[in-house]
């Protein structure tokens, strides 16, 4: 490939890939300008930076050699339809209505950007508004930004939150987090000085434990307390025992909950959270390995200026008429800089609108009889698995969707020999929090059919006897 | 008529039963103990008929890039090819969980390793990591690599310094990620004020954030003294990557000294953006520094492709899974559609369409810094008989996307510059479309009454007059 | 500003490159013989991103059904599931070619036999073919079969009865058969004058084709003594299942005594129909004219569905392959997500919707037959101070879909009901949708000067003003 | 399932599937009527023939159960993407733009009925007179219908046409079209008493014999000639020199083409051919297992009036601004009834808009580079397979994108062995048409690299072999 812009030869310049410009353009724009060359456009660009030669890429594809390659690349994956798969830990195999991804599709939800201008925009304005509101409605809190990055990120922004009402920087965390999630509170908080003390959870419910939070908060100094609902292990907190416990020593309290828990059991906010963190890929997005998907932070109306990331409120325009737009901005990195409440500027919107769309497709009554299928589907694998020999439940607690085992062998060896009968059994339980490698955390959603539970159970006899 | 909202669409027992014959017959049982059944939440019910007309029309209230252009400076969006969409739709990546074995994500880490290698090389950069969520998380993830660095070595260095004319989103990762920030002042030709900064690089100082060409469109002719000056203050350079568009195949940022840059795939890799998101912010450093990139770094053994999983100094996680896989494929098909000569005429493009908006804008809206602009331009309103404000809801009267204005977009104008349009056509712009937006620009100007009058806008048909207070 | 056409957005040389480094470097050399190079066609070039803007545009100023009711009686659409859309996106259909061997088509079999079932089950009859194209051609199948039935006899009967009010498609398949068509008049309640049909049943007669509901949205109550009469004279009856949204699981054709049957899958199961097509008309016959179904028909043999390669007394082919699979996915998709009770309570609907329209809208538009209707009413314009022509138009001003009026739709009104609209909402339509309607036409209704005046349209957002002769 | 309509508990009736009505609305809409039951609005139906049980129908499954069982029949198929495919005969694997789809799934043309009000639909109609135009031009004659419902049935339709045009009843066809097109003119066609005489194709170079077609026109009585160009054995006719017969003897000439073909050669209408018929699917449409496609018929001025199916027009509205509408309807079912020019209602619209996308996005230099790259890939596997021992070309003729040979083996043996390789070799030649079972049809398109002609040939050797 001869990478050198032969300006003298512009007339023959072919516009490679999605560029637009025929030579003749380029040449009659360089003539309004008085110019002659594209090259006097990078005059400023000193000239010993420059690349002398072409950027060492892979040749250019056609629209069909790329869709090969990445079907390709595609078919190295094995996927929730190569394999039946129950594993959960934070990302669901669930139903998603065909009409999500006809309307993300469309362009102009698709292709837009950040409505900083909102007579342009009102229609994206409103879904966003409606994925707040319908949201809020779900977690039991008002007030819902437009998202943040994923339920991780959306955990770590709420405990600064707490920090930055409380003005205090120490957090307690019940042990029992996804350890992703963990993970991630460190890189966030750690640098910002704050201190997470960890709550370890009772070894025969599962639940944190509530004496010792209570314990913590007498000490004073903390900003706030965190959980995880339905946790690491799979159990259910009492979310309301633990607000109690906040309440009475006036601490905050932060929940991170599956957000299809909300259609079976009363909401985190409705319990007595002030923050509801979720992580919204149950609620209508794909799976993608991974991402991307949203995180949402629902609070109370207090704490609303504390949120991070964009807002939209309903305004008027001049002549009275409702509308929508971006609001509360002075909380927002563009105009407060290292005063804001995060640097968050690209957020998840058309996930938001996905989740907008997915909840006004199934409405109220189906995604409640959605979420009581998949605590019934659970409780049923749940009782086929716990009547196999060697088998039983790794800690007793109130399950949802997903429940953990204490296997007779490695958990690791378990889901290996499932794998090869074309089942992902589920992900093993991070042995820092029940200290040994046996447990394994099995999700099983509405989208699992007596056959697939039977097949499941069958296999894990077999696999349980060493095949 | 305003558009009702799809909680007024309710109609209790309206949603059509998508459970089928399949749904167990009882409702489950409530469980034992403290656990509450929920009785009733709030969510609207209606037809999935409904639904589709509500969205299609809130979707036709709306404007995209598929509908014009789109010339927010800084902030602004080229076109999404349709072909790139469709790869984040085969089942192969859609369905696949992140929790799977990684050895049954043999694809995922494939496309990671020949993506890291692109970035690495069009940034000039030595590794690279994928997964920070967005531009901003990729500031963030730089910051705490740089806070890592002098930590290991015992070096105390609390403050960042960034230039006036920053994104927002660098002080404030900056603040996230422990730092103190200080602002380094503009010069008269809209570049860093050289003297101050070498006032200003104290032993504090761990690193300059900056963006080149800048948020004012400019490029910094004198990067290669100010690297210099940073590398010899102990200082480490970072490079904003939200303006790299300008600069594919022309220039690296890793040959003009800086030693790590974050890439935003939506403006640079042609992503969509969404209304807001999600996108990707690849984090790329020079090699000195790539043992504390975040996870998953992905490397080639024995051919192939998998996540390191030996990275003990690593800044750790920042995102609860390996990335936003269904965006990174959108870049990976853009940068194999684009090679190596198709980058470079895109950042070409990007440059002469901002240059000739700005030569021929400039009898309305001369340029604040009147010379070679890159990707954008920053246009002054003083020749205006009325606001900036005014004339951007009047550019929206006749279906035109209006330029950037402070507080109405991502950058932030230094001193006293509150009368300035900051415009970014984006090299997908054909010519006729830029002498489109130039005729309705010089018609606005020439409007004799510029007033309130003007702004009803209904008979233009747009759906809002102008909004109170925007 | 009228949108240019895409040839006017023609710019030399401007399409993209989606060869990309992959063509051959030379042209191919001219083919030796008589056989001339192409020099030029004349084809646009345009960037990829033109062409989304201009399609885009050009769909926002089309009306689907995502956008709100589309009541032409007859013609209607009701609401088109996403996710049958989705069936039809399969790579295991959708890159499937139609010339490889059978025992590789599987699935398309496996869907056809389920598919083939339903039809035979919610029509009543015994056998199926799912191959022609749109309902027309399944009239056509239709009567082919029944000339091939009486030419293996050895008997010529070269005419065709059609009712006054029935589609055109009716005649003219009948007249592409090579039959002479002989119009029955309707009697004054609407329906078929059954004392001239009588008369007019002579040897010649081959068949009677009868739509029922009619196209005027009446039950042929009197069907069974028709059927009688039909076969009393040795002649089949036909039916056209364009209304057959009607009926679903409360009466079949084949109980009624018709012996075929063609199904328009649009209107009856929920396909697209794409302003136009494609669609899909399967044809289903009682036992006895099996045989003489055109190809593929699809039998289960050792529990295996495939085509039935031994049908000698076929009509022959009607199209170049087996049929249009990525139509029929979406009715089998359709059919599986209703099942029988969805059914049913789509036609109860459907009849509901059009009986409210008919009885709220009598003030107005009082119906032609002051009776039950079934799934659309004939509406007349009597009472209007204007034509019903410029009354539509008003609609249109108003964003909303007017009903079919004479020559602006498939269907004919017989006798003098030139002055006549009509209307089928489909089962689709909430109550709140046809509500809105009511009111729309009410305040129509109202205006004081329904003249030419108020046909400007722009004042209420519609792109055109009527268009002449239309 | 119990179906019995309850309608004394109309308030318990739930919508079922994408049914809208609730209860308590079926209620209030029967009392606005005055009403009290469902069933009084099926008064008119007799009781005896009215349905005394539920249609005996599968249960109805939710949307992910539907995905399921239809992915289940999907992996049924062998596909293009699990084969390397070399199948043509009528339809070709090409490259689709995304753009394509983007466009089409679009609610607005998806979802629209044909537009019988032109004032609402200005952008369809404008998308089909577009495809009008684009087509007309690539076939070379101006006068294009909105599409018929594929290229089998368009070339029937124009056979009809130049009868109905000349008043006769009998064409004379080439004998070496698709087998499946010849049988569907005889089933258009028989019926209304057109007598359809076959010309047979030269043995050696693959021509259909314009002498032998000289002779029947000389005699008279001929409405019209119909050729098809490449023809069944892959042979480019010279439709030139047959439009010169034709012209000679005052006879109308119908030519059925790929339309891919008209970005290397000159069109069928330049080259005199009165009428152009083809099958759209190389434009742009899935290969879908057979449908749906589109047919496409070009006609010079004077045919005009005998079209088939809907036209798209300028015209005007009141204040003289330019517009679109069906025009010329008098020669449609609609109106004219029996003596319509054609029973077509519905038409393939959104596949004539695909088109119309396809072309766009294609342009002309890219649509003749890639009709080169058919040509000039075809080319390379053809040289390779005739250096094949015991393998010949069938006929001489000049190819396109495909080419028929001969083996030394029945073709459906050498098929079905290639198939076990993971290869479609190709479609067998029909014997009507040259005798015997040893003609084999294969196709190349752009999609095929250098590494699949490779691959087809190293098979194809062992294959011969016997393996």
């Amino acid at each position: 490939m001869n990478q050198k812009q032969n300006d003298s030869a512009l007339e023959e310049r072919v516009p490679v890939g999605y560029n637009v410009h025929t030579g003749a353009e380029v040449q009659a724009m360089l003539e309004v300008m008085g110019l002659d060359s594209v090259e006097q456009l990078f005059a400023d660009v000193p000239a010993e930076l420059r690349l002398r030669r072409a950027l060492s890429l892979p040749p250019a594809l056609s629209e069909w050699e790329l869709m090969r390659d990445v079907r390709a690349m595609a078919d190295m994956n094995a996927t929730v339809l190569s394999h039946s798969s129950f594993l959960g830990c934070g990302a669901y195999e669930h139903y998603i209505p065909a009409v999500v991804d006809a309307i993300v599709s469309r362009g102009e939800f698709l292709t837009a950007y950040t409505p900083y201008q909102p007579e342009m925009s009102q229609g994206l304005l409103q879904a966003l508004f409606e994925f707040q509101l319908l949201v809020g409605r779900l977690l039991g809190r008002e007030c819902v930004n437009c998202s943040v990055y994923d339920g991780a990120t959306a955990l770590a922004e709420s405990c600064w939150m707490m920090c930055a009402a409380s003005g205090l920087r120490r957090v307690v965390v019940a042990q029992a987090l996804w350890p992703q999630y963990r993970e991630v509170l460190d890189t966030y908080l750690l640098p910002r000085a704050v201190e997470l003390e960890h709550v370890a959870q009772d070894p025969e419910t599962g639940l944190v434990d509530g004496a010792a939070i209570g314990g913590l908060l007498a000490q004073g100094n903390v900003a706030g307390v965190v959980l995880q609902s339905p946790n690491a292990l799979g159990v259910i907190e009492d979310v309301a025992a633990i607000a109690q416990v906040c309440a009475q020593n006036d601490t905050l309290l932060t929940v991170s909950v599956n957000p299809l828990l909300c259609g079976w059991l009363e909401a985190p906010g409705q319990l007595g959270a002030d923050i509801v963190a979720c992580e919204a890929q149950p609620l209508g997005l794909a799976l993608s390995a991974g991402g991307p998907y949203a995180g949402i932070i629902a609070c109370a109306k207090p704490l609303e200026r504390y949120l991070p990331g964009r807002l939209v409120g309903r305004v008027h325009d001049l002549h009275g008429k409702l509308g929508y737009a971006l609001v509360k901005e002075d909380r927002e990195q563009h105009v407060a800089r290292d005063r804001a409440t995060s640097h968050i500027c690209s957020n998840q919107a058309l996930n938001a609108i996905r989740v907008a769309v997915h909840l006004s497709c199934l409405g109220e009554r189906n995604f409640m009889r959605i979420a009581q299928l998949n605590a019934a589907n659970a409780l049923q694998l749940r009782a086929r698995l716990t009547a196999l020999p060697g088998v039983e439940l790794l800690r007793s607690g109130v399950h949802f969707n997903e429940f953990a085992l204490r296997l007779p062998l490695d958990a690791a060896v378990f889901r290996a020999r499932m794998r090869v009968r074309g089942l992902f059994a589920g992900v093993p339980v991070d042995p820092r929090i029940v200290g040994h490698g046996r447990g394994l955390l099995v999700a099983v959603t509405e989208t699992k059919s007596p056959a697939d539970l039977d097949a499941y159970a069958r296999h894990a006899r077999a696999c349980l006897q060493g095949a | 008529m305003p558009t009702p909202s799809i909680a007024e669409l309710h109609r209790p027992g309206a949603a059509s039963n998508v459970l089928a014959d399949s749904a167990p017959a009882a409702a489950m049982p409530p469980p034992p103990g403290f656990a509450r059944l929920r009785s009733c939440i709030g969510l609207p019910q209606v037809s999935e008929v409904d639904v589709v007309r509500h969205f299609t029309r809130l979707s036709q209230e709306s404007h995209g890039v598929d509908n014009g252009p789109y010339p927010l400076g800084s902030c602004t969006m080229k076109y999404n090819p349709k072909r790139n969409d469709e790869l984040a739709r085969l089942p192969g990546f859609a369905c696949a969980h992140p929790m799977q074995d990684a050895d049954t994500l043999g694809g995922v880490w494939e496309m990671y390793e020949r993506l890291q290698a692109m970035v690495c090389e069009i940034t000039g950069m030595d590794a690279c990591c994928l997964a920070p969520a967005a531009g901003a998380q990729g500031e963030f993830a730089g910051l705490l690599m740089i806070r890592r660095h002098f930590a290991r070595f015992g070096v105390h260095r609390p403050v960042v310094l960034v230039p006036d004319s920053a994104h927002g989103t660098n002080p404030a990762s900056a603040a996230m990620a422990g730092f103190a920030c200080r602002i380094v002042p503009s010069d008269a030709k809209g570049r860093v004020d050289r003297q101050l900064l070498r006032a200003m690089l104290t032993p504090e100082v761990a690193a300059f954030m900056l963006t080149n060409p800048s948020t004012l469109g400019l490029f910094e002719d004198q990067i290669v003294e100010i690297a210099d000056a940073v590398h010899a203050n102990g200082s480490l350079l970072y490079y904003d990557g939200a303006n790299l568009n300008a600069l594919m195949g022309i220039v690296r940022p890793g040959d003009m000294g800086f030693d790590l840059v974050h890439v935003n795939v939506h403006k640079t890799f042609s992503t969509p953006h969404g209304g807001g998101g999600p996108g990707a912010g690849p984090v790329a450093v020079k090699a000195a520094l790539a043992q504390y990139l975040p996870g998953p770094v992905v490397v080639r053994r024995s051919g192939l492709a998998q996540p390191d999983g030996d990275r003990p100094l690593s800044i750790g996680r920042i995102k609860a899974f390996h990335g936003h896989v269904g965006v990174l494929l959108r870049a990976y098909g853009y940068l194999r559609t684009m090679g190596a000569r198709g980058l470079r005429q895109a950042s070409e493009n990007a440059v002469l369409n901002a240059n000739y908006l700005q030569h021929r804008l400039a009898p309305m809206l001369p340029p604040v810094y009147a010379q070679l602009c890159k990707h954008e331009t920053l246009l002054s309103g003083a020749k205006l008989k009325t606001s900036v404000r005014q004339f951007a809801k009047r550019l929206i009267d006749y279906g035109i996307h209006p330029p950037t204005l402070v507080g109405a977009g991502c950058v932030y104008f230094p001193g006293d510059l509150k009368s300035a349009m900051l415009i970014e056509p984006t090299e997908t712009e054909t010519k006729a479309s830029l002498d489109c937006q130039v005729d309705i620009f010089q018609r606005i100007f020439n409007e004799d009454a510029m007033d309130e009058t003007l702004d009803g806008g209904a008979r233009l048909g747009r759906k809002m007059a102008r909004i109170d207070g925007n």
